[in-house]
């Protein structure tokens, strides 16, 4: 399947279920670390973007990716709206115009996601982030890319990295964000961003079956 | 959870609603996007100024908007900071063209989301300083965190800048008198419940029935330790210590002692903390020139106080004094 | 247990004691005997007004002392009415020669003690008058029973009787005016958590997960009747209902709606409640000239609210609206 | 034994004793129908009576009535300290000069104690107070001293009555003090008030032995 503005609006629909679904889970995962908002910021934050996309759907891949963009910023609040706005955004001008984005400018995009992460959060790989997601699911994308895999090989190896980056921060000690100030305390316990993360690089990975 | 809500999606909503019906004469309140702005912003060659964070800290932010502190508050949802989309109309609203200046509180959310509106508001013409609150001494300040966090010093903050701005002094000198006080301000919490978010449903965390959570921040996050329950005596020493070692105050200084509840402790057992915490700086020799003691900053119906010192000047006295009037401090008019 | 408290039998003491540190600018403090008095106390010329009753209840009474309200406040142990050996001092000492007037709350121990120290206050010459208290509309009032408890009302009937003190009235009309802010108000609360009263260590009753109890006083008894947990729109309505027809409110009549906070609940929710009787008071026609919100007649950290409405003409608005300047309540200087 | 001084000191300080040994049980009993605080008024005020006499011991069994009223009425608070203190203060006055009391006086002394708590808080029997433990006590004990008993069986009568009346006040609904607030929920709870009575009247009879 070509990865087109329908891919796009799929893997924006998904995403927007797999928060609904995985609210009270996230929302778990950031009381044990954090303030117990990010399911509910991130629930919000997908509904009010599909709400925008029903509204005018847009025609290409990156305007869809920049209109969540816009509906996250100013949705979801907190550290995840902001970062998750900055990714589509980059995302959305990494992709430019074009109607059907290739592995290449896919790991292009995804690569600029993680750049405007770490643009605004600052975070390094091993802070216990939603960094943490996204660093192995980049460089997993662009090897299956390299590879000459196929769009949808090139988001599963995304969406798997993703999966076993959040699962691995398990045992971190957070350096960033709210978790940071637990100190030791943090250890033992999932990041949400970076679950939530790995939650929708699955399903765009999904989006393309 | 028993709270007294309705739909806990629309518990900001309703409740800034009822806030602006119930200080009609104080503030006028938005609701979609959802912000409060002073009766009578903007006030004519005033720098305004503008606070925000998540909700589930009242009266924090919508409680300290009127004369002589802020000009606008931008209400997040319950615990989750304000959107560029709330806190960009809000500070147009009450730029007089003295310019505006943000006070955020030290949370990477609240950062990032005043920090971009600041860059719109900019792109609009309005000039934005930013006041970082970072008065928690529970964290520790480093190249490899976020940071400190702030918490009550905010409202010292809000009062002191606010009390500038009023006097007429210009947009840099006000960012600077709130720059001075975050810099003479330490604070330290300690949590003897959770607290439950409306959204979330159940506790933030637990705790047996003989520990508190030392080091608290103000979104019903755990602390940095746990100890055994204790005296109120030995409590208050627990917090002021850290405060007072951090803030390095003299024999001789004055200083402002804020006991500030965190929404579920009486306030007999909030001046029960003050007299000794009182007591303990006399004993240091450290004037208490000014205090607060009360309900400013909450972590919703959480159980626990912190405690904060602020360092005293004159100039920051004669700003504290100045007069106030809002829905939750008034006083000198 | 968990309280911010040292040694329970010390709560009252060290708690009044902390708060004459934090207020000593408005208050002066007598511990052994337990009473509060306003600085300047007696006020040449003025009518001495003097509140008091069980501890726990706080800001009641304490926050209340001066300008514009109370002379005096007399603490019991918590919930407890004090004795007269503590009353007649604070009676003393406020009676400029004007007479004394004691606003009592209608409890059977509130009554008993007041009676018995005011008989010995006219024994020592001071001409005293008693305003009693009993606005709650939850208690049925009849020939056999103790009558009306007085809850949330007494904050009113405090402002008003200590404006109209302030403004020179004698000691016959002070007493006039409280009773007649008495007479115009009638209030009604929820408990939807008990509180635990530190000399007893357990909650003053148990509720399960799903309940609330309706129709409480300030003591952390229980209600009139248990019923299921609500949205606060329907609670609202519960509370609201009998004030209004009790109190025989008319279209077209100005009132002062006043929601109460128990001690834990947050202020947020109050504001939600608020919201609800404006909206409907204004559906009757009835208009919300003044309001007030927030923690001032407390029953320790109980989760609640009360609603209170006080029928208001020119001059109980204007006394309402005179200046206040006391540690809870404050506006106009 | 005759009612001398040292009974009547033997007397409050069995109920000092008995007090403090209950004031859980009493707190628990106002817990379910008050406000909990009955048991610690009842022991505050009477350490303090303990206290007053231990400083000017008194000489006669008024003079140590009367300090206890006065201790009671200033350091009780709520509706049983004047209520206690205007019993102990009738009582005194009933008393008078006498060293020793003798039956028919004790009868008149418990009687005027019930009358100042009738004068003071205005209760008839089946009001659910402590009325409802002293009016059977005055009973009792006026029977026994007319059939002759001696100064411990007068006593004997007046406690077992107390306590056989404060055990009635169980299934009564409340018409004054606190309790009356609850309505129909007072109903099935002891009185405390009426309990604490029948402590004190058992502490005589105790003393007597
Ligand atoms: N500086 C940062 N860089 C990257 N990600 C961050 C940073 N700070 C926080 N995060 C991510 O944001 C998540 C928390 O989001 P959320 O709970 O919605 O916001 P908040 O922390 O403001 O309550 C964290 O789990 C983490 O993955
Ligand atoms: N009007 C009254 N007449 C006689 N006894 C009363 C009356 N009101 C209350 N009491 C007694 O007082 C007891 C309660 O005392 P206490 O708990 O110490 O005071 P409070 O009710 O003020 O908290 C009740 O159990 C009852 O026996
Ligand atoms: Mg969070
Ligand atoms: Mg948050
Ligand atoms: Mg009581
Ligand atoms: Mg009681």
């Amino acid at each position: 399947m070509g990865l087109d503005t329908k891919w796009t609006l799929k893997w924006l629909e998904l995403s927007a279920e797999a928060m609904k679904e995985n609210r009270s889970r996230l929302i778990d995962l950031d009381r044990a670390i954090g303030d117990s908002d990010h399911g509910e910021n991130m629930d919000r934050g997908f509904q009010a973007a599909m709400a925008k996309l029903a509204d005018a759907p847009p025609e290409t891949p990156a305007a869809a990716l920049k209109m969540t963009a816009m509906a996250l910023m100013s949705s979801v609040g907190g550290a995840a709206g902001p970062l998750y706005g900055t990714a589509f955004l980059r995302a959305s001008t990494a992709i430019g115009d074009a109607a059907d984005v290739e592995p290449s400018l896919l790991v292009d995009a995804l690569e600029a996601a993680l750049g405007g992460i770490v643009a605004r959060g600052k975070a390094e790989p091993g802070d216990k982030t939603m960094v943490d997601a996204w660093t192995p699911a980049v460089e997993a994308a662009r090897k299956a890319a390299d590879d000459g895999g196929l769009p949808e090989e090139v988001l599963r190896a995304a969406a798997d990295a993703a999966a076993a980056g959040a699962e691995a921060t398990e045992p971190l000690v957070a350096r960033k964000g709210r978790a940071s100030y637990l100190g030791e305390r943090s250890a033992g316990h999932r990041d949400p961003g970076a679950e939530s993360s790995a939650l929708i690089l699955r399903a765009a990975a999904e989006a393309a079956l | 959870m028993k709270k007294l809500i309705n739909d806990p999606k629309a518990v900001v909503q309703e409740s800034v609603e009822g806030f602006g019906m119930a200080h009609s004469d104080l503030v006028t309140v938005s609701t979609d996007p959802a912000y409060i702005t002073r009766k009578d912003a903007p006030v004519a060659g005033k720098v305004g100024l503008v606070s925000g964070g998540g909700s589930g800290h009242e009266p924090l932010h919508a409680g300290f908007v009127g004369r002589g502190m802020l000009d606008a508050a931008v209400p997040g949802a319950v615990f989750t900071s304000p959107t560029p989309d709330q806190i960009i109309p809000a500070t147009l609203a009450v730029d007089s063209g003295a310019g505006v200046v943000h006070i955020v509180k030290n949370y990477t959310g609240d950062v990032l989301n005043f920090e971009t509106a600041a860059e719109m508001a900019e792109a609009e013409g309005v000039q934005v300083r930013t006041i970082l609150v970072n008065d928690d001494v529970a964290v520790e300040d480093s190249l490899y965190t976020a940071g400190r966090r702030g918490v009550a010093g905010t409202v010292l903050v809000e009062k002191i800048a606010g009390a500038a701005a009023e006097r007429g002094d210009d947009l840099d000198a006000v960012a600077a008198v709130g720059g001075r006080v975050n810099s003479n301000v330490r604070s330290m919490g300690v949590a003897l419940s959770a607290c439950i978010v409306p959204h979330a449903g159940q506790p933030s965390f637990d705790l047996e029935d003989n520990e508190i959570e030392i080091g608290i921040g103000i979104h019903g996050e755990p602390g940095r330790h746990r100890i055994p329950m204790e005296a109120a005596d030995g409590i208050t020493d627990r917090l002021l210590e850290p405060v007072l070692s951090d803030l390095d105050v003299k024999q001789g200084e004055n200083v402002l002692l804020f006991v500030n509840g965190m929404g579920g402790t009486p306030q007999s057992e909030l001046y029960i903390v003050y007299r000794r915490a009182a007591k303990a700086l006399e004993e240091r020799g450290i004037t208490v020139a000014r205090s607060l003691v009360g309900n400013y900053i909450t972590a919703l119906e959480m159980q626990g106080c912190s405690i904060s010192v602020l360092r005293l000047d004159d100039e920051l006295t004669d700003l504290w004094d100045a007069p106030v009037l809002t829905a939750a401090l008034r006083w000198g008019v």
